[in-house]
């Protein structure tokens, strides 16, 4: 899969009410959650909520936790406040922590682990609260 | 080569693209948010926005193109020119990461970018050189120095290019006044603030030698370009060959920049400098080790595709050609045509472009990223595309400009195409013996600055 | 010549208006109501409208383009391709009010557009011609001489071109059932209902000389043109040189197309066209006293510009060239963009173009009279412009070609680019061994009509 | 003077107040008129008056008069009947008789004695009257 079918597959995943959607290579795994039935119920956004991006301050690979057999920093419903470290991402064998910059829920985790992400591009969704 | 990342923007970009394209290379291109809608992001196979648009946080953020490169599954990056093309540790930085970077090794560029050792290794090889002086260490040392060489002089920037950092000087207490912008200026652009001096030749003509070279010691050149219309040391014009050249000074250039290239078994793709007096004197001032923005003028009289050679060369292909296999074949102009009216205190103003009519018929080539909507950004350089005219002679390709002037169109930003029409009316143009002064006395007594 | 009114509007006027201002020749355009902004009309130093949009009052009236002519001081007249440029009684009025005919005499035009007539002048001069018929008197001369000719078949009008009042018959059926259609059509098309019949050449190539001769006897030709890739008899591709063609042959088409130019004692730029069959063979089939659409590829091979010399020729100067200067550089490929998909039944659609970016770089030339926001008159032919590119051998020409198809942006209204892409992809063109039953063939195989 | 010029002074004349303009070579004999002195005045045009263009049908020399010496055909303020000449386009040595079409009075002549005329060129306009 290249870098232009992976982009197409976040702006789908992005654009519809799918929350989750996995893939490996070889004999094919697949695996698209819904979010009418996630794994964690997440707190309901309530209407007018205040979503804010996270963006890729960089190019590189995205990382949802600190290394393959660990847990990810966060997951979608997690409540999160600003130093807390939400991915990484590596670039030129360099692990980059990406932090949170306010306080809140994160809603959407938009792109799958093991990714390349470029620059600017939205990481994930968090609602804000004071 | 199967994949190659296109490290640059605007016209060289869309340029590189055409070439991986005849190819069969799939290109990535790289760009800043500000060129989201840019030719080159949507012609390219795949793009990557690199940073915001600042060309230090985007186009020179050497950690986010190679990062781009490798995730995209790149084996060859190509800089273009400007930019990272001259930089020393990207292209190490490439090598180290198992990428082929399109251009010499990061040792030539080492040398060539420091301009003053260039000069050194060349005079070595018994190549002319531009006479001038090492690093200039003090006031001391400035002044008695222009003393012995004898005014005018040029102060020059070590690690400079494209006119940055570069003053002229016609006597001491201007030399004196001008010692300080020189190297604040060097120092933002080149962050290296040694300026050294050089003669400054009074009606001397700008006149470059094309090369290629493989892998395998064989070198070749292309002709010279004729490159004396220059503004504030932008070349605005260039034509391939050089008018009133005689066939015995054609050979002595073509030899020495030859002699130049295997003196620092140069590899790829260059361009060896000279300045040529009125006498028919010749001295080198530098060495390109890049491709140069005026390289089509040569590939129409010659018939060669410069890029991709260079990419051929860079693959480590043997050179295809031979000097004998190299003959020109009529003569060809390039007008840069740039957001920006040519006079005094003109400045580049961004906007849109409204209309736009590109020229065609016979000997014309346009190479731009421009389109009818497209929005000038005001971050990067002013060239909006180069126009270039072939015809059977010098006259018949000046005719051929002149009517394809005629036929551009572009509104919405302002241009330099007032100034390009008005040249090609000169009769001291036409008669094709000007110099490098010659705009700076042109603008002096023309009215003309539309 | 000072001033030229050019008798034609879309690509080849704009191409002719370049050629007068390469010359320092003043042009007059004419119009009819419909093309008030086309560029023909606002590039040329005058315009005049000649009549409403259908082209018989306008494009065709003659007595309005020659009053157009003597009120604007016209010394000459430019009738391109189509329109008025094979009518002999318009070349002769030109003359008989002091105007140059840019084209060979009235003489000329008659005797080459009685095809029946020039192929016997060809014959006797020992050009070898198709085998075919004189003028086809009755249903019975027709099924005897079809007999003796041998089925397949071509039904062609004697005064036709472009395709029109031609048919193809397999059998006597057919052949019968196609007869009367013919003849209306010829009719409809020419005021001349008179047809013949010629041998079909199953798998034959048609490739054409081009012709340059001047008042004083001196005649060269400028290499030939594969032009096999048609349908429904309009060319839709051509290249220069003629692929798969061996050097043996392409010397004795020459030699011929030389012979059959000085038996007419034939003036200026003309076109002899030729069947090849797969043996080798060759056989005259008509000369075209004219410009041909697909001039460029000659002109970027041959490095000569045939419109320039045209212009010259007409003027009474003698040939700037002797056989001996005109040698071939490279490959050249041209692809006519139509406003119209190549499918069975497709038609022209008028439309507005709403997006154009034009393709550039190295080796691309666009003659074409569209620009981002014009719109596509319903009443003339269906040319957008011509794509040409050029490459140092076929196979570069191929890819030059490639991707400046797919550089090539028109938005708004349906174009044949879905065509051409697919056609440069497919194997057998690429093996460039394809002759004129090749797109009737691939159409029938291919699903691509886009 | 060539035919943009002509054609400029045209559109001038026919954007202006000017009713008239006459031009002549050699030593230059200009001659100007204005609608608030007209040689012979004519009826005012009627606010609403329904002022109908005479093209012309081709391409060729406009004359006012079958012969240098002859009166015009029609002047400004000339009432018209259908039928009736109202001027000459002379194209390859053919004199073409230009006819009015309707009934009305000749308003304005736009086109001068001797000029130049392209194919649709309005060369009078024409108040429509029962």
């Amino acid at each position: 899969m290249d870098f232009e079918q992976i982009k197409a597959l976040i702006q789908l995943v992005d654009s519809s009410g799918i929350t989750e959607f996995e893939l490996e290579g070889g004999d094919l795994r697949l695996r698209i959650r819904k979010a009418s039935t996630p794994a964690q119920p997440p707190a309901a956004v309530p209407p007018g909520a205040q979503l804010e991006p996270v963006a890729a301050p960089m190019v590189g690979t995205f990382y949802r936790s600190p290394a393959p057999d660990a847990p990810p920093f966060v997951q979608e419903g997690d409540a999160v406040s600003p130093g807390q470290v939400l991915c990484v991402i590596e670039a030129m064998k360099m692990m980059n922590e990406i932090e949170a910059e306010l306080s809140g829920v994160v809603r959407q985790i938009l792109v799958a682990d093991g990714q390349p992400v470029e620059y600017g591009q939205v990481l994930m969704l968090i609602e804000r609260r004071a | 080569m199967r994949r190659i990342l296109v490290a640059n923007r605007g016209e060289v970009a869309l340029r590189i693209i055409r070439a991986c394209r005849e190819l069969s290379i799939e290109t990535v291109a790289i760009y800043s948010e500000a060129d989201r809608t840019a030719l080159h992001t949507t012609q390219a196979d795949e793009a990557v926005c690199v940073g915001p648009a600042p060309a230090e946080q985007s186009y020179l953020h050497m950690q986010n193109i190679l990062a781009a490169a490798l995730i995209c599954g790149a084996d060859g990056v190509h800089p273009g020119y400007g930019f990272l093309s001259e930089n020393a540790l990207f292209a190490e930085m490439c090598a180290a990461h198992g990428l082929v970077f399109i251009g010499p090794s990061s040792q030539h560029l080492e040398l060539l970018g420091d301009k003053a050792r260039a000069k050194a290794v060349m005079e070595e090889a018994g190549v002319p050189v531009i006479p001038g002086s090492g690093v200039i260490s003090s006031r001391t040392d400035l002044v008695e120095t222009a003393a012995e060489l004898g005014y005018p002089v040029l102060l020059k920037a070590r690690s400079g290019g494209g006119g940055k950092g570069m003053r002229l000087a016609q006597d001491r207490t201007e030399l004196l006044r001008v010692f300080d912008t020189a190297r604040a200026e060097a120092r933002a652009s080149f962050q290296d603030d040694a300026v050294y001096l050089e003669k400054c030749l009074l009606g001397a003509r700008h006149i470059e030698v094309q090369l290629l070279a493989d892998n395998y010691g064989n070198v070749v050149h292309v002709g010279e370009r004729e490159c004396s219309l220059q503004h504030r040391y932008q070349k605005l014009l260039e034509e391939c060959p050089a008018p009133q050249i005689s066939a015995e000074l054609r050979a002595r250039l073509g030899a020495a920049a030859l002699q130049g290239a295997r003196a620092v078994n140069y590899r790829g793709a260059g361009t060896m400098e000279f300045l040529v007096d009125p006498a028919g004197n010749f001295y080198f001032v530098e060495m390109n080790p890049r491709l140069q923005v005026e390289h089509p003028v040569t590939e129409l009289v010659y018939g060669v595709d410069l890029v991709k050679e260079q990419i051929r060369l860079a693959a480590g292909e043997p050179l295809r050609y031979s000097q004998a296999m190299l003959s020109p074949r009529g003569h060809a102009i390039e007008c840069r045509i740039n957001a920006e009216a040519v006079a005094p205190g003109s400045r580049p103003i961004p906007g849109v472009v409204e209309k736009l009519i590109v020229p065609g018929g016979p000997g014309v080539r346009w190479d731009s990223h421009i389109y009818q909507g497209y929005s000038v950004p005001p971050f990067y350089d002013a060239l909006l595309g180069k126009l270039i005219a072939w015809g059977e002679d010098r006259q018949e390709a000046l005719r051929c400009m002149e009517r394809a002037l005629q036929e551009l169109v572009i509104e919405g930003v302002q241009t330099s195409l007032a100034f390009h029409r008005a040249v090609l009316r000169d009769e001291r143009f036409r008669a094709g013996s000007y110099s490098t002064d010659f705009v700076r006395q042109w603008l002096a007594e023309s009215e003309i600055v539309g």
